[in-house]
């Protein structure tokens, strides 16, 4: 268990930090979730409201970042504590980004509803709540300081990058199968790059974690 | 141009011998004082000394409870008049000094300390002797109160101000008038240091001599009047040292080591209190 | 929040010396203020100006007005005494009275004016003492003496002693930075906890501890008052350029 | 101004303000030290007064000393008294210097302690006691075999001439020098006390040795403090009475020689003054006494700007 | 001109920081240019040194972020400072997604380099240049503090939105007209999404250097 | 890197005390090693180990090696006085001698070889000057007394008078300590300045202190070394749970 600080009013900060981000991260997986269900169940009033919720990630986003500047500009923070908020400051951006992916799965779902459903979403569905769980389990591996968390999302990321690629090589075929199609499918396409991108994402974050647990750099060293 | 470090230490030695030499010097005639009061000193006195007064010229025996009665006497009452005075006066100058006016008093009382005492009993003498139409142990006493009143109050304003400042500080910041800081605060924290003036102080005076010469005179028996000869220690002292009687001269020395023991009573008393208040 | 301490065209002059130059500042109620900037800027001044200790400095000229809640402290009529009992100070040294126990220590603000009874007493010296986290460490021994202490607990004594006599204000002139690390660290917890009670106002030449452990920072230069904000503000993007200049190492 | 001196003020609600009576008080009794320098000084000059009018400058420069003529020169009492505290305070000082250097920065601190202690016990004794040393001891001594040895080797000089009488300027000398040394030493030893362990330390991190170090470091920083207590010391010497009186002599002559006997300023106060035969004599008396004073003042002033210049560099230089 | 500070190693610290990160945009804007031409001119193994390339931009992101976390931790930045140190770390994670990009584009290349082309590219180079300046002058602003070329950064990002979307709109014309190219559409889709997100990035650097500058956050408040 | 002061198995005492057990640590040449560690650590015993300051105080025992370039200072037959040549030391509080000018204080050490000639003087009181960047702030009053400086410039010229007897290694306890921050900042900046020529191994309260100026740090606890390494790595990664603490403030 980690020794608390000696100020009470550090930790409390640190905690706070800790907290917002894991609200960031909740509220993030209820994007995720919405902007599929919005997909799924064709329901655009849902993506509608899933864009619009989006200014509550930015608005968290801005919060953490002023707290994390506020704690390194009247703490003076070292060691674990230092890379404790610096990667607070970067993962808040990974998590800012995956809300503007999910705003965008949320447009191209209103826009798919317009349209006759191109087919049932299997996979989607999946590669989502995959990412969804990557994201979860990265921010938990973050606030818990659990490396051994951390290394099963990274590995975790290759699930969502096949998926993605299966996805991809489907709708080819659909495509050219049925050029009416077309249309449909590149957002259907994106939707799924999306997902990719949220699960690339939280494996950005997990590696960072590994980082801030360890003390070493393994981004880019491990596939 | 390396001097050689050889050279250098050989340098210190010699410089160490050289002050080790001093010292010894400096011990040896001390030393030489103390042994004699001792020996000459511890043979002659006895009961008698401290319970009889100087037999007549020619008798033998006799003491000196008179002269013993007389200092205590003479110092009490210098004590009364030139420890409040001194010690009121500290404070003037450890409160509200700093002006030039404290500047003046203090180098006052330090020139005044450094008058020989016999001056001291030529003023008393002039001031008291003459307009009471005779000597007295009441111009005794002034006299050596002249000579406490400097002291005490240099060394109580040095203590007064060895206080931090802040102490003073703390306590006018928790509300507490100035003039009960400087009772309860200030000098209380000095007190053991104001003590080892005082105590220095009546060491010095219980010795003096010059200044009684004129004032208390001096008297071969009992009195019990302030305003009139009184007998004190130091001046019996004197008087039989330079008197041609062996007798005498071994009631001086039985004397120089009563009031020698006094003194370093009093002297280990106040290093006592020193000592208590360094820590 | 309302504020607590209003210094108003503050001027102090030593003789010649013009130290605090026209300083108008508010201190909040319940919070720290902290007091930063080169050394000779007058930041000492100003805060012995709050609780009048001035008056003692016979070369020390205050004019302007310090407001306490509603009143101007410096008013004619105003007893200095009164006012010190509601401005507590504490110091750069550690300075228990040495001659008194830990307990006569804390007790002090009343046993020297001369008025003490004993349960009162009791109590008070145990919640003040508690207040400062100290009665653990001294709950048996609270007849020795102060001395006896280490430097740290010596000060947080200090302290227990200053809010024994339940001021409102507390001054504290760089009450840490003759202490060690450790004990510093605690003096500054104990600083975020009094002021849930009290106004506190302090002085300190590190800038990191008042960026730790301040809400509110007041940046002097030459006897001015160059800015004064959110701590969180001045530390991270404060409006003068001076202010940023000192704060990030960049004045000479 | 409102801030200023706010003690001094009437308190309306409690009548009279204690810090204002306890001022008060204080005032008074700082004062009266003041009031009493003047006094004494007055004083003494009032009473001296027929004897200036009467014999100018002609007092000091005049050697004859006859109350019964009426006829008053303090020449013999001036030079007495120079001679003995000067010679006393050459002898005195290398000794003092050396021994403090010793007791602070050399013995081991507990041995340099006693000495220290021994220094100061004996600069207690009173004088009087080291007269009655002096005279019954001393002098016998000097008479029986210093005096006679000097006369047989270095009779051929003008101050070792005459016949030994035991009681002499020399005994004077000797004793003056053996009762400032404790106090030359002890002022000096706190002098050099006060001296930072950090000046030393700088010193010998510098590669000194110790000598070196009491030389850089040491004595430099107490130079003027020394000064003062050697200062101090002539003081002491100069207005020193019982002990003199009793060795000196007692005769008012100018000689070159040692071992003749003299006579001081304070000694023939301490002689005659109670029985001064005329108004004038006792003038006469109160006019060396005035000189006395006057030198004493000139001498303590000094010593005192001196020693104060130390103290004021510790507190305010020092960082 | 911005003043000294009184420590000149500190001065040098963040000069090292701000002269890495001016190294990370050159290599930057040289793998865009790469990834580029070797699309336009079919050069295949431009486009795998290209991709080589990219853990250089990985290898100069650790090498920032370690030297932030030793300035933070040695120096206690504070204001400006501390603004300036926080940005650079978010700043080298934008920069390294753009390498990533480029390496998609690369990719992406490569493999339209195996098939016909589809048609001459125009708007898409002209879209590489604009992010590339974007980039360029986003990091500029930042070591510069410049706020004003920060703002400019910020409304260019709307001309590459709009070729993009341009670009997007002429793709799918092309896939409905003829399937047999939709393989290859998706391609340069996708290659144009990928020069929209690094236009996106540079966005994002100006919008933090905005907040360097002027000690306010403009994210999320400029559209 | 070459070692340039090695300490092997170093253990003080004084008295009953046993204040540095066991410490085994190297000092790499042209370097500034910061050694930190909470009060009483024993930070300062092993700094004034080096240069054998403790042959001063009678109660101080010293056992195992320090080998500075290649021998044991603390061999038999070796000079404590040669070894202080070339082990300068710098203190907590300036402490130039008073009775001397600036000119003389800085040449004071020099001047212990023997007689050193005029011009030769100047040279060295110049470039020690100079070094400290002390030399256009006292150049046209180069007579007048040391004390009229103030704490930074005399802290400085307590520096110009250390290396003005070219010592090989400089050791320093707390040198900013007793400093405001400007003066600090100063010092900082000197001591990375110094290190070109010197090695410098200094003891400081101040971690932060240490973070800025050291290339090295050394964690004391206890009297034992806990950890050494590159200061980034010590203030970012350390590799004690101990000294992680110390460094984030989790002791107590
Ligand atoms: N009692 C006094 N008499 C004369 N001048 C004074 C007095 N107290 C302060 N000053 C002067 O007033 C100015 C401000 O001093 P002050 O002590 O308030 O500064 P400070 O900011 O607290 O400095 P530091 O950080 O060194 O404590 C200085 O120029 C100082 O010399
Ligand atoms: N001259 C001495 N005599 C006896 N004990 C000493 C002496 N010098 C130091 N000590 C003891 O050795 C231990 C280490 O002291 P040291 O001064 O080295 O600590 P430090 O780490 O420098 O502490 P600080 O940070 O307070 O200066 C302490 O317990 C101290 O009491
Ligand atoms: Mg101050
Ligand atoms: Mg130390
Ligand atoms: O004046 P005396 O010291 O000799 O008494």
């Amino acid at each position: 268990m980690e020794r608390e600080h000696f100020s009470r009013h550090f930790d409390e900060e640190l905690n706070e930090i800790r907290e917002k981000l894991l609200e960031m991260g909740g509220k993030v997986e209820v994007m995720i979730a919405n902007s599929m269900k919005s997909l799924v169940e064709r329901d655009s009033e849902l993506a509608e409201r899933t864009i619009a919720f989006d200014h509550e990630i930015n608005h968290l986003e801005m919060e953490i970042d002023e707290k994390c500047l506020e704690v390194l500009a009247r703490r003076q923070p070292a060691a674990r504590d230092l890379r404790f908020i610096t990667l607070a400051l970067k993962i808040v951006t990974d998590l800012e980004r995956i809300g503007d992916q999910c705003t965008g799965i949320a447009k191209r779902a209103k826009e798919l509803n317009e349209e006759p459903p191109l087919k049932p979403y299997i996979d989607l569905p999946r590669m989502a709540e995959a990412a969804s769980v990557m994201v979860k389990e990265a921010l938990d591996a973050f606030v818990r300081g659990d490396d051994t968390l951390a290394i099963k999302v990274c590995k975790n990321d290759q699930f969502v990058d096949e998926l993605n690629e299966q996805i991809q090589r489907e709708l080819l075929t659909f495509m050219m199968g049925n050029p009416s199609t077309i249309s449909r499918a590149i957002k259907v396409n994106y939707i799924s790059k999306c997902l990719e991108r949220i699960a690339d994402h939280a494996t950005n974050v997990a590696e960072m974690v590994i980082f801030m647990v360890k003390g070493k750099d393994i981004r880019h060293t491990i596939a | 141009m390396m001097r050689s470090v050889a050279l250098r230490k050989t340098k210190n030695l010699l410089m160490t011998a050289l002050m080790v030499a001093a010292t010894l010097t400096v011990l040896v005639p001390l030393a030489l004082i103390f042994v004699h009061i001792v020996k000459m000193g511890l043979s002659s006195v006895n009961l008698d000394f401290f319970t009889q007064i100087p037999k007549p010229t020619g008798e033998t025996g006799g003491g000196m409870a008179n002269g013993m009665a007389g200092s205590a006497v003479m110092i009490a009452m210098a004590s009364a008049i030139g420890i409040p005075i001194g010690i009121f006066g500290a404070i003037y100058l450890a409160e509200y000094g700093g002006s030039r006016i404290s500047t003046v008093i203090r180098f006052a009382a330090d020139v005044l300390s450094g008058i020989p005492s016999i001056i001291t009993g030529m003023v008393a003498y002039s001031l008291l002797v003459v307009p009471m139409k005779g000597f007295s142990a009441l111009a005794g006493s002034v006299a050596l109160a002249l000579i406490m009143i400097p002291i005490v109050l240099r060394t109580t304003e040095e203590q007064l101000k060895m206080v931090p400042g802040t102490l003073r500080e703390a306590s006018l910041a928790l509300g507490v008038p100035l003039w009960r800081t400087s009772l309860k605060v200030t000098l209380r924290s000095a007190l053991t240091g104001v003590m080892t003036g005082i105590l220095l102080s009546i060491a010095r005076v219980a010795g003096e001599t010059a200044p009684l010469l004129f004032t208390a005179l001096g008297n071969q028996f009992w009195s019990s009047k302030l305003t009139e000869p009184m007998a004190a220690m130091p001046l019996q002292i004197f008087n039989f040292a330079i008197s041609p009687y062996e007798d005498w001269h071994r009631l001086a020395w039985a004397g120089a080591l009563v009031l020698v023991t006094v003194m370093f009573t009093l002297s280990l008393a106040a290093r006592y209190f020193g000592r208590t208040r360094e820590r | 929040m309302t504020t607590k301490v209003k210094l108003e065209n503050l001027n102090v002059h030593f003789g010649n010396t013009h130290a605090v130059k026209d300083v108008s500042i508010d201190f909040p109620e319940n919070s720290v203020t902290a007091i930063i900037g080169p050394s000779g800027c007058g930041k000492s001044t100003v805060l012995r100006s709050i609780n009048r200790m001035h008056d003692l400095a016979p070369s020390a000229r205050v004019t302007g007005k310090i407001i306490l809640d509603d009143a101007d402290i410096y008013d004619k009529g105003v007893d200095p005494v009164s006012i010190r009992r509601r401005v507590g100070m504490v110091f750069q040294k550690p300075n228990p009275f040495p001659a008194m126990s830990i307990y006569d220590n804390v007790i002090a603000g009343y046993k020297l004016n001369g008025k003490v009874n004993r349960s009162e007493a009791d109590g008070i010296v145990e919640s003040s003492l508690k207040r400062v986290a100290l009665w653990d460490e001294v709950k048996d021994r609270l007849k020795t003496s102060a001395m006896e202490l280490s430097g740290g607990q010596q000060q947080r004594l200090c302290i227990a002693r200053t809010i024994a006599v339940k001021p409102e204000v507390i001054l504290m002139d760089e009450p840490a930075s003759a202490l060690d690390p450790l004990s510093t660290l605690k003096i500054e917890e104990l600083i975020e906890e009094l002021k849930e009670k009290y106004t506190i106002i302090i002085v300190t030449h590190n800038m990191q501890q008042a960026a730790r452990v301040s809400d509110f920072t007041a940046f002097f230069y030459l006897g001015e008052l160059v800015e004064c904000g959110e701590t969180r503000k001045i530390f991270t993007t404060p409006d003068k350029k001076q202010t940023e200049d000192y704060i990030t190492g960049r004045f000479g | 101004m409102p801030p200023e001196a706010t003690s001094q003020k009437w308190n309306i609600k409690t009548g009279l303000n204690g810090d204002f009576i306890f001022k008060g008080i204080t005032v008074v009794f700082a004062f009266s030290i003041l009031a009493i320098l003047l006094i004494m000084v007055y004083e003494m000059a009032g009473e001296s007064l027929p004897a200036m009018k009467k014999f100018g400058w002609r007092f000091i420069t005049g050697q004859d000393w006859d109350a019964v003529q009426g006829t008053f020169g303090a020449l013999p009492y001036l030079w007495g008294s120079v001679v003995s505290s000067v010679l006393a305070l050459l002898l005195a000082t290398p000794l003092s210097i050396g021994s403090a250097v010793f007791i602070t920065e050399i013995a081991p601190k507990k041995f340099g302690g006693v000495i220290a202690a021994l220094v100061e016990l004996l600069a207690a004794i009173p004088s009087v006691i080291y007269g009655l040393w002096g005279v019954l001891v001393m002098a016998p001594w000097l008479q029986q075999t210093v005096q006679p040895f000097l006369i047989d080797h270095f009779g051929f000089l003008p101050f070792f001439q005459g016949a030994p009488y035991g009681v002499s300027m020399l005994a004077a000398v000797f004793i003056l020098m053996i009762m400032v040394v404790p106090i030359i030493t002890s002022i000096t030893k706190e002098v050099l006390l006060a001296v930072p362990q950090s000046q030393k330390e700088a010193a010998i991190a510098l590669g000194a040795t110790r000598w070196e170090m009491i030389r850089m470091a040491v004595l430099p920083y107490g130079r003027s403090g020394i000064l003062g207590a050697v200062i101090l010391g002539l003081g002491r010497a100069v207005g020193e009475t019982m002990a003199v009186t009793m060795v000196i002599g007692n005769t008012p002559q100018i000689s070159l020689s040692l071992l003749s006997p003299a006579y001081t300023m304070p000694s023939v106060i301490a002689n005659e003054f109670a029985e001064a035969s005329s108004k004038l004599h006792s003038a006469a008396l109160m006019e060396i006494g005035l000189i006395l004073l006057a030198v004493t003042l000139v001498i303590n002033a000094l010593a005192r700007l001196l020693l104060w210049s130390v103290t004021r560099k510790q507190s305010g230089g020092g960082l």
